[in-house]
Order: C-alpha cells, then structure tokens, then sequence
C-alpha cells in the first residue's frame, strides 16, 4: 500500500476534511493574490492622483502616534525632573533610571476596571475622554515640525488652532456634567469658565503678530521667522509672548492654573469618578496638551524649526555614486573589512585573551556603529529638515521642562485671583499690545 | 451591601475561624494549555490508547512515545504551554510596577506613611509614588491607622469604589490585630473583619522602611498571582457574629 | 497654693458654695449647685477681682453616685488653677445650665460631655453625639459602662492579678459599679 | 432651650454596640454615611444648616479627603464656588482613650497618651505624667525637667515643620512638604535614638524620663543643631517670598481678640489675634521660669500670620534647646518612685503648652493603683471650632487653607 494511502487511513474525519480543505483555500488565495497584482497598479495611480489625500491619511496617522510617545516622555521627565526638585531619586527600579515606567503606568491603566458611576449618564460619560483626547491629537496637525514636514498648512491654521483648542473644554464640561459628581461639576465648571476667560487674551496676543507678518499659515510665520536670531517673533513681540505663555498655561490646566485638577481641593476635578483607560486619555491629552502648548510657543515666537544661528562649518556632500564607476564596488568591498580591522586589531593586540573572532566581531560592531554617527552627522549638517527637527524639539522640551518646573515650584492660585488676573491684567495688557503693534505697523509703512 | 448574615447567632462572637481567610490575591497555577490531537491517529501503538481520554493525547505524548526526543525538546509544544500564561505573567509585571496607593490615612500611620512617600526614603523608585485623592484610579489601599466603628462603613465604600485589580495593605498593630485599642468600645480588632487584607505590616508604627518592604511584598503577591486577580475574594467577608 | 485667693473666694461666693474650698498645689477648688452656674461663671468672668478669662477645660464626671460638671479656668489674677465643680447633678436626669453665653467655645466640649455621660447642657443650641454615631445607644464613660473583658465587672475593681488578696474598700460585692472614695 | 436628649434612664449591664457584642450586627455599627441625615434634626442648630435655599447644594468632603487632616468630615453648604456654611462631623477616629485610661493603671495610662497628637506625641504624655505626680505628690528631679523641655522642644520644631509642609500642600504647592518633611525625620530619627521609637515615643514616666541622654542623640542633635537654622530659613524662603503663597494667605479667616477669647482658643491661634496668653509663661511648669525666651505675638489674626507666629515660634524653640543644652544639671533622671502607684484620693489638674495650645488633663484618683477619671482637654478640639466661624463667606479652596492654618489633628480631636 502506498505511503499516501497509509496516511490517508490514519486520517481521522476532522483530519480528511482539513486534508480537502487545505488545498482548497491555498488555490483562493492564490487566485485573490492574483487579483491584487491585476488592480495594483490602478489603485497606485488612482492615489497618485489625488495625492492631497494620501498625504493627510499619513500625516493624521504619523501624528496620532506621535502623541503616545510623546506623552509617555513628558510623564517620565516630569517624574524624574519633579524628584530631582524635592530632593528625592524618583523612579529608578523599572527599566534604566525608570525610564520605563511611564510605559508601564500607562499599560496599567489599560488593563484596569473601567466602568460607569450608576446615575452617570452613559454616552456622555464615555465620550467625554475621547473628545479631550481628540481634541489634542487634531490641534497638533498644523504645527510645522521642520521645513516640508507638516500634516496640514492652509492659510488659517492659527484659527483652527484656537478652534480645536477650546474643543476640549467641551470634553471636559461633558466628562464633569455626566460623572453625576459635585467635584467633578465644580471641576467642569472651573475648567470651562477659566479656559473660555482665557480664549480671549491668548488670541489677542497672537493678533499683533499676525499684524507683523500679515498670515495666519504657521508654516509662513515660521518662515518669516528665519535668518538671525533676532529676526524671532519673541524679540519683535515681548509683552505677546509673555502674555501668550501665561494664557497657554492656564489653557493646558497646568500649575499654577490647574484649578480643574486640584487634589487638595476637589479631589480629582472633572476626572474624580473616571477609572481605567478613560482616566488614562484625560492623563495623556493633559501632558499632550503641554507639547502641544510648548510646540506653538516655539513656532510663534521662537523661530519654530529655525536654527538660532548657522551651522559654522558648512559641509557640502557632493558624492556622486554614478562617478565612481568600478572603484565604488572596491570601496563597498574593501570599507567595510578596513574599518573592521581597523577597530578590531588595537583590541586584539592590546588584550592577549581576547580572541581573534571576538576581537573582529567587536571590531565590526564598532565600525558599524562609527558608520551610523557619521551618517546622523552627514544627515545633520545636510538635509535641512532634520537641523530644523532638531532645533524644533529641543525648543519645545526646554518649555516643557519650564512648565514642569513651574508645577514643582508654585502652589495655585484661588478661581477669583484667576478671573481677576484674566479679565483686570490679560485683557488690557494684550489690547495695549495689539494697540501698539497696530501703530507701529501705521507709522513704519509711512 | 450584605456584610453580615441576617441572624448572627448569639454568642458567636469569638467564631471567626469558619469565614473563609481573604487570602492576598493568591491562587494556584493554571495548567498550561494542550491542544487536543483529533486530526490522525498515531501509528505508534504505545501512543495511541484508545482507553485515555481523547484530550489526553497530545502532541506532546506523540512526541515522548516516539522517542525520537525528549517532551522538553519540543519547542513549538513549550511555546503552546508557556505562551497563555505568559501574557499574564507579562500583565502582571507591569501592575506590580506601577501601585499608585490611594491617599487616604486614618490616624498615627498616616503620617509615617507620608514619610515612606518623601525623600528619605523614597517609595517614588518603585512606582508607588503618585498617591492618587481618588479612589477610581487607585490600585492599592493602605490602610494607614486605627479603625473605629464609625469609619469603618466609609472605609469599605472606599474599597468598593477602586477598581479591580486591587489590593489592600493594613499598616499598624490597629488595622492587623486591634492593637492597643483591642479593648476598646468603638474600634474594630483588624480591619480583616470587614475587608480581604494582602499584606500586613505591623508595628505602632511601622517605620517607613517596614512600609515600603511591605509594598515589596505586595509587589511579590502581584506578581505570583499571575493574572488571576478574579479568582481573589473581593469585598467584604464578615465573620458570623459581628 | 493661693491662700488671698481662698479668702477671695469665700468673701465673694460665700453662701454659694455647697462645700469647703479645697486648695493643692497649685490648684483651688469650689463647688457650687448646677443652678448656680451661670451666675458664678458670669461673676468670675466679669468682675475686675477675677477677670477670669479663658476656660481651659470643660469636662463632665461620673462618680458612680452623681455626676459633676468639672470648669477649669485661668486668670491673670492668680497662681492658680480654679476649678469650679457643678456638683450633684442626678445620674438619671443630669442637667447642668450651658456657659456658651459666656465663651462660645465651650459648645463642642458641652457636646463631648452629653455625648459620654448623657449630661444636658441647657442653653447649648447644637446639643447632639459628637463622636458616637447619631443612633448609638449608651454613654460610654458612664461607671456603669463595662468595656470587653473590663477589670471592674471582678470584686477587687482596678486592682491587678497580682494582688488579688488586696479588696479595696469601694469594691461593692460582685462589683457591678466602682464608686469613688472622692465626692 | 432645653434641647431634646435621649432618656437616660436604663442603665442595667450594657447594651453597648461595640464589636465586641454578639448581638450587634455589623451594619448597625457601620452606621447612615449621608450628607443630609435621614432622621429628623435633633437641635435648632442641625435644622437651620441641614435646610436649603435655592442655589445652595451640600457637598460631603471627607472623612477620607486629601486636605481634611486625617479623617475628619466637613459638610458644607455651598452657593457656587462660596461656602454658606459648614457643619464639620468628628468621631471617626473616636478611640475611647479616656475610658482605656481609666481601666488601665497610671504607668499604662501614660502610654495610651501618645498616640493623641501623633505629631507632637511628647506634649501628650506630659500633662498626664504632671497630674499623676501631683496627685502622688512626687518630685521630679532636675535633669529629668531639663531633657523634658529639651525634648518636647524637639518635637514641636518638628511638628511645626510639618505644619509648614501641610500648608503649602493644601495650597496647591508640591515641594514644601517634602522639604519639611527632610527636616522632621531628621528630629524623629534623633528622638528616636533617644526614646526607642520613632513617633510614639513612650518616653516620660511619673517621676522622670525613661532614660538619659545618650551619644548617639547627642551627636545627632549637635550635626542637627550646627545648620537647623539656615536650613528652616531657607525652606522658609521658598513660602515667605512668594506672592501666589502670600496673597491667598493675607486677610483670610480674621479672627479678632475677643473673638478668639470667647472660642476659648489656645496657642499659636489665640496668640496671633493678639493675645500673649502662653501656658509656659501664664502658669509656669518645670523649669521654664529659669529659661529666656519670648512669646511671639502677631495682632492680624489672620491665616498669614498664624503661620508667620508658628515660624518665630520654632525660632524661639532653638533658643530654648540652646539654652537647656547649656545649663543641663547632672544627677539622676528618675524620682524614686514605687512600681505598684496608689495615689491618694484627690484631683489634679496640669496643662503644658504645646505646638497646638493648652494640652491639659484632669486626672482623679480614688485610692486605687488606676486613674478614676481621666479626662484629656485637646488644643486642637476646641481650636476647630474655629473653622464654621470664619468660614462662611470664603471660597472652598479657602477651606483649605483656614483648616491648615488652624492644624487640627484629628487623633486629637476626636480621643
């Protein structure tokens, strides 16, 4: 009998059928593959010509997963930043110096018990966090991060800036309204009437600027902003930035502004009865919204992505591969075994126990490394959207550090001290401001 | 909320030793996960026993009985039984890292329980630190202090509002035995009369040190529980006679 | 011990007094009738001989017999301590006039003593338990009040293990009440 | 008006509802947990809060809250973000410590003391341990009184530096508190190398203390004392010049002389509205006429100023412990007292003067070896009364700040 047929008798009816099946399934796939290949090439064109919106899939989703980690970096630098202001270590068990932890903290919260307060209204309930959550990721979509890397840049992107940014105070008032709690009512009261008084002089201290460069693109502002270091809007435009940084504060509910949070007060504001991975979005858009705030300070009134000087030693990569000719086989064959050799033969002949293979597979490790370096650094110094990344985030992490610093310093202020700054010292400062930014704009052009 | 039974018999006071122990959220492996062979027969006779039941027979027997190699060799059949438990067992590193306490203090351990959170010793380093005002998004319950009878229903609502998977430490000779408040009129002898405890931490008061080791201990029972904080008794177990 | 003080005393509340001014170290004592509180506390606390100004503590006493109402005062005038006792108030029905006319403070330790002897302090316009639940049944500090396992429910009250041969005095066969030997 | 009570009358063998009787069920002991009472109210004081005007809502805050010290519970009436009025509701730490006292001999009592004020635990078993020496009529020995002052002194630096630490805490401030908190383990540590334990140090005993100054105190103390002040004054820097701080502080919850008079305040809180009323001075205990040292006073009597006086106040504690380091007599610590205490019948009153005011005791004996009756007069139990006064009126981030400033503690207030 044959060996097919043997295996065939074994075969238990479940066993027979799978047997039938398998090939079965193997040729659909086959013939969908097929398919696929035919109407490629359609689809590829078909999103070729409306590129437009390939490029806003991209950017939605680059930016959505952007914020995650983002926050994760902002929650370990305000754990570790505030430790070091008290005087203590702060997280160093879970991962090197901590690092991990707020990955961890931020896993652990999804996998707790969320559920609804009985009375809480329901949709509401769980849709409040979304909005707060959205509301942040979609406000970071026209924040130019380097010279062609944006989601959007349309003419008024500052508005719809401004726009999304008083969204959240809607998700807040809905998260404190349905948590069928009076601290979170007083929270989504305090949140919606100190973010709605502070609307207003943050936008008025953007509009003498936007009086000096004649566009609402954040895209045009900061390339307005390029050149030297005194071309920043900040030096043109001091007492909007002041006042720009203080509304943006109290916009992100941070220290000394976090009314809507206060601990000692009511007990976790509009987030008191939110548990599991609803609290875990309020916990995220809160420190979002501090990049956010950072990352808008920099591009209105510090030059965004512009360097705060130029690159002293202008290096010039004019390499042309096709040149080379037959030498750029021997450079790929011969690079890689001298930098190995190179690495390897100083280890090999300094330690006597060290193997020769250990001693090359170190050495090549070495040599692949240097490679890297040496590539970041060619990028660095010519491709200008990654200079301009650079400056861009290391920028916004000073302000994020300044908000941090703030939050371990100061203690809060009390809701009428808040309505009283607003409306008696914002209000007029910027007004004065725009007033004078108007005049000045008049008697230059004469 | 039903904490006692309805007619407590008289002069059950002492009878405590019947009421099922809260044990700290511990509980017995689960056995790992074999797939059943119900697609071909062995030709091994040693291997295939018609009289096992069918689910008994696994690729892993296959294996043994063929003696080609031994069960540990097999790979694909270790990854069939390590991989369910070990997503759990992943699960619970991550929560036995991240205990955010809830900041509530009773009486005199409160305060030491403050100093085990500043920055002599600081409990910040295992992830305990942001003592949280709501009960909603905390995860461990320290009971920091002398339960008396009057705080012991807004203690329990307490418990009852964190959300699953919690736990519970009782900090000082008060909330583990009564302590020096044993004979009192208006206190509760331990607070594992009303609520399931996972760590004790004696002491009037402990130091901050024996705090923070009990939150190590703690962390050790997370991690041992291996995912199975449901199988934990939750809520309040009474003994009869209260 | 204050002796022109004593005399003071005894010159100003002589027929008030329901008993010998009690003077050691560096307290002095009298005791009046519970109707005669108001008047004794608003002389004290009002006269220029007096001035005594800050009640330093409130307290309610149960001596097995009756109960008392125990004001302890403080004047830059003297040395000493005044304790003035409000003495004999029934242990059925005690009632005491209230001195929150005079310091408002003595509110909540007027509550305190209701709370744990039961005594009613007329005049105190928030008399309720302040640290018993609302529906709790009995006063604590009562004598009559035996915590578990109390000492006092054995003949010999108070006394420990190792002198049980020791019977003091105010041991009442079967022990059910520790009188005191202080009035 | 003679209010409503409940008939006194049956007093047969308790009907206690305690856990230890079979007969009550647990819910019964667990008691209603409701803002508004279920039953009627049972004073005029009760009827007139717990009605409501339109626009006004209660809010329950504690008993577990993060800024009500411990487990006291505040009900208040709020129009808005103003309180109208609060009702605050004691007893959840309730302990019947006066009634353990009494069924406990008078070495015992002592150490049931301790856990009262668990932040200034010293000043509690003082006046207790004065009351029963003079109802035994025992002397204490000089050396003993020296390391008393010298020790309490310690602890009400600390407790200070923790009221400090408390305050900016309520007030939204995160740092403060961790500083303060470096400098109150310090003390802690160092009384503990001197007492055996860390916060209930069950140090004083009648006649004396449990112990002489040891090496490793004294080494302790003097690193400590070498930059106590510049480190207070620096700590005090980072609250003193700072406007939020200051400006949320200035002209809240005033309370005036008479006022504070009439609410039979003590301490810190009776002496920023301007009265010098200091127990060491008004009715000198132990050694404190030999020692120099001034009362502060403050006469704005508002929440800035009781935390300014309880800053001058751990100045002049420094100056005391200088001074009781310098002119520490040698000799014994212990009086020659019996171990088996009868006290002959009588009554004695002792009050010292603590971090929070006047802690007295009132302890009575009847011939026995146990205290009669013991009755314990708290600072802060008198002193939060305070809070419904100067309350109404605020915002509720202002409650905050009035409880801290009148630091309550609640194992105190409620024994």
């Amino acid at each position: 009998m044959s060996v097919v047929g043997s295996t065939w008798g074994r075969l238990t009816p479940p066993g027979k059928a799978l047997a039938i099946a398998l090939p079965v399934l193997t040729a659909l796939s086959i013939g969908l593959l097929a398919v696929v290949v035919l109407l490629g090439p359609a689809v590829v064109t078909f999103l070729g010509d409306n590129l437009p919106l390939v490029r806003f899939v991209v950017a939605a989703t680059a930016v959505l997963l952007l914020t995650i980690p983002t926050a994760f970096l902002i929650i370990y630098m305000e754990m570790k930043v505030i430790a070091f202001m008290n005087l203590r270590i702060g997280p160093d068990r879970v991962g090197p110096y901590g690092s991990a932890l707020s990955v961890v903290h931020g896993l652990k919260v999804l996998a707790k018990e969320d559920f609804t307060p009985t009375g809480a209204d329901r949709i509401v309930f769980t849709w409040a966090p979304v909005v707060v959550f959205l509301a942040s990721v979609m406000s970071l979509l026209v924040i130019p991060f380097a010279p062609g890397l944006f989601g959007q840049d349309f003419n008024i992107a500052l508005l719809y800036f401004f726009a999304i940014g008083g969204l959240s105070v809607v998700g807040l008032l809905m998260a404190g309204w349905a948590s069928f709690n009076k601290y979170s009512l007083l929270g989504g009261l305090r949140s919606a009437a100190q973010v709605i008084s502070y609307e207003i002089p943050l936008t008025l201290s953007v509009v003498g600027l936007i009086i000096l460069a004649g566009t609402m693109s954040l895209n045009r502002l900061v390339l307005d902003q390029s050149g030297s270091i005194l071309d920043w809007f900040v030096f043109r435009q001091p007492l909007g930035a002041l006042i720009f940084f203080i509304a943006a504060t109290a916009e992100a509910n941070r220290t000394p502004f976090d009314l809507t949070e206060a601990d000692s007060e009511i007990v976790a504001g509009f987030a008191t009865e939110y548990s599991g991975m609803r609290f875990g979005f309020f916990f995220f858009a809160e420190y979002v919204n501090v990049f956010i705030i950072s990352a808008l300070t920099v591009t209105l009134f510090f030059g965004g992505w512009n360097a705060p000087f130029d690159w002293p030693f202008p290096v010039a990569v004019s390499l042309d591969p096709a040149s080379l000719g037959i030498w750029l086989l021997v450079l790929v064959a011969v690079v890689p075994v001298a930098g190995t050799l190179f690495f390897a033969a100083p280890l090999w002949v300094a330690n006597s126990r060290l193997p020769a293979w250990q001693a090359l597979v170190i050495g090549f490790v070495l040599f692949n490394l240097a490679v890297v370096a040496v590539g970041l650094g060619l990028a660095f110094v010519s491709f200008d959207w990654v200079v301009g990344l650079a400056w861009f985030f290391l920028k916004t992490y000073v302000f994020v550090y300044t908000f941090v610093w703030m939050r371990g310093t100061l203690p809060r202020v009390r809701i009428d001290q808040l309505m009283n700054f607003a409306w008696k010292w914002l209000l007029p400062a910027s007004l004065l401001n725009l007033f004078v930014t108007a005049l000045a704009v008049v008697i230059l052009a004469k | 909320m039903a904490l006692t039974p309805g007619t407590p018999p008289a002069g059950g006071a002492g009878g405590g030793a019947e009421l099922p122990v809260p044990a700290g959220g511990r509980s017995e492996l689960v056995e790992p996960i074999v797939v059943p062979n119900t697609l071909w027969r062995p030709a091994d006779p040693v291997a295939d026993d018609r009289d096992r039941a069918l689910d008994e027979i696994t690729h892993l027997r296959q294996l043994e009985a063929s003696g080609l190699v031994r069960r540990d060799d097999a790979r694909w059949g270790g990854a069939l039984e390590v991989i369910p438990t070990k997503a759990d067992y992943v699960l619970d590193l991550i929560r036995m890292n991240s205990l955010w306490p809830l900041l509530s203090g009773l009486a005199c351990c409160a305060i030491e329980m403050m100093s085990a959170a500043t920055s002599r010793n600081d409990m910040d380093r295992w992830g305990m630190f942001p003592f949280r005002a709501s009960p909603r998004q905390a995860d461990v319950l320290i009971v920091a202090g002398t339960l008396t009878t009057k705080m012991a229903g807004p203690l329990l609502r307490l418990w009852e509002q964190m959300p699953e998977p919690k736990w519970c430490v009782a900090m000082g000779d008060c909330t583990c035995s009564g302590g020096r408040y044993k004979r009192s009129y208006s206190t509760i002898e331990g607070i594992d009369r009303i609520m399931p405890v996972d760590v004790y931490v004696p002491g009037c008061p402990p130091r901050p040190e024996g705090l923070i080791y009990g939150m190590m201990k703690l962390q050790q029972i997370v991690k041992d529980a291996r995912g199975h904080w449901p199988e934990k008794p939750v809520g309040p177990t009474v003994p009869d006679g209260i | 011990m204050d002796r022109a003080f004593r005399r003071r005393l005894e010159l100003r509340f002589g027929d008030l007094l329901s008993g010998p001014i009690r003077q050691r170290h560096d307290e002095t004592e009298i005791r009046i009738a519970p109707a005669d509180v108001p008047e004794v506390m608003r002389t004290l606390h009002d006269d220029p001989a007096f001035r005594f100004e800050f009640l330093a503590d409130l307290c309610g006493i149960d001596t097995g017999r009756t109960m008392q109402v125990a004001y302890h005062l403080w004047s830059e005038t003297t040395p000493d301590w005044l304790r003035v006792i409000a003495d004999g108030l029934s242990r059925d029905e005690p009632r005491v006039p209230s001195v929150t006319f005079l310091w408002k403070g003595a509110e909540w330790m007027e509550r305190e003593a209701y709370d744990m002897f039961g005594i009613v302090f007329e005049g105190n316009r928030d008399l309720r338990r302040i640290y018993m639940p609302p529906d709790y049944r009995s006063f604590p500090l009562r004598k009559d009040f035996f915590i578990a396992d109390d000492a006092a429910r054995s003949p010999g009250a108070g006394v420990r293990p190792m002198e049980r041969t020791h019977v003091p005095a105010n041991a009442a066969p079967g022990g059910v009440v520790r009188h005191s030997k202080v009035d | 008006m003679p209010t409503r009570h409940e008939p006194a009358a049956p007093y047969e063998i308790p009907a206690h509802p305690s856990a230890d009787d079979p007969r009550v069920t647990l819910e019964e002991q667990l008691g209603v947990f409701e803002p508004i009472p279920p039953y009627p109210p049972r004073t005029e004081r009760e009827a007139e809060f717990y009605t409501l005007r339109d626009g006004e809502m209660f809010i329950n805050m504690g008993p577990q809250h993060p800024s009500t010290h411990g487990v006291l519970r505040v009900v208040l009436k709020l129009n808005g973000e103003q309180v109208v009025d609060l009702d605050p509701v004691l007893g959840y730490l309730h302990r019947g410590v006066e009634k353990l006292c009494e069924n406990a001999d008078f070495h015992q009592a002592i150490c049931y003391m301790d856990p009262l004020e668990y932040v200034s635990s010293l000043f509690c078993e003082w006046p207790a341990v004065i009351a029963f020496e003079k109802l035994l009529d025992v002397q204490v020995p000089r050396r003993a009184e020296y390391i008393r002052v010298l020790s309490t002194e310690l602890n009400r630096v600390a407790s200070h530096a923790l009221f400090m630490g408390w305050m900016a805490l309520d007030l939204g401030g995160l740092t403060p508190i961790l500083y303060s908190f470096i400098e109150r383990d310090e003390i802690v540590e160092m009384l503990a190398a001197l007492t055996g334990q860390r916060m209930l140090f069950n140090y004083f005993r009648i006649g004396g203390v449990n112990g002489d100054l040891n090496h490793e105190f004294m080494s302790r103390l003097g690193d400590w004392m070498s930059r106590a002040t510049e480190q207070i004054e620096a700590n005090l820097t980072l609250l003193n010049e700072n406007e939020i701080f200051v400006r949320r502080m200035r002209g809240l919850g005033v309370l005036d002389r008479e006022t504070a008079l009439r609410m039979a305040v003590s301490g810190p809180n009776l002496r920023a509205s301007g009265v010098p009323f200091d127990v060491r001075r008004a009715h000198p205990y132990s050694v404190f006429p030999e020692l120099e040292f001034d009362i502060p006073t403050r006469q704005e009597g508002d929440c800035l100023a009781r935390y300014l006086l309880r800053m001058d106040e751990i100045r002049q504690s420094l100056r005391i412990i200088d001074q009781c380091l310098h002119e520490m007599p040698d000799g014994p610590v212990m009086a020659r007292v019996p171990r088996l205490l009868r006290a002959r019948p009588g009554r004695a009153f002792a009050a010292v003067e603590g971090p929070r005011g006047l802690y007295g005791v009132h302890a009575i004996s009847d011939g026995t070896d146990q205290p009669f009756r013991m009755r314990i007069h708290d600072p802060s139990f008198v002193n939060l009364q305070l809070v419904p006064l100067l309350m109404p009126g605020n915002l509720v981030a202002d409650t905050m700040a009035i409880m801290a400033s009148l630091d309550p503690i609640m194992g105190g207030i409620d024994k």
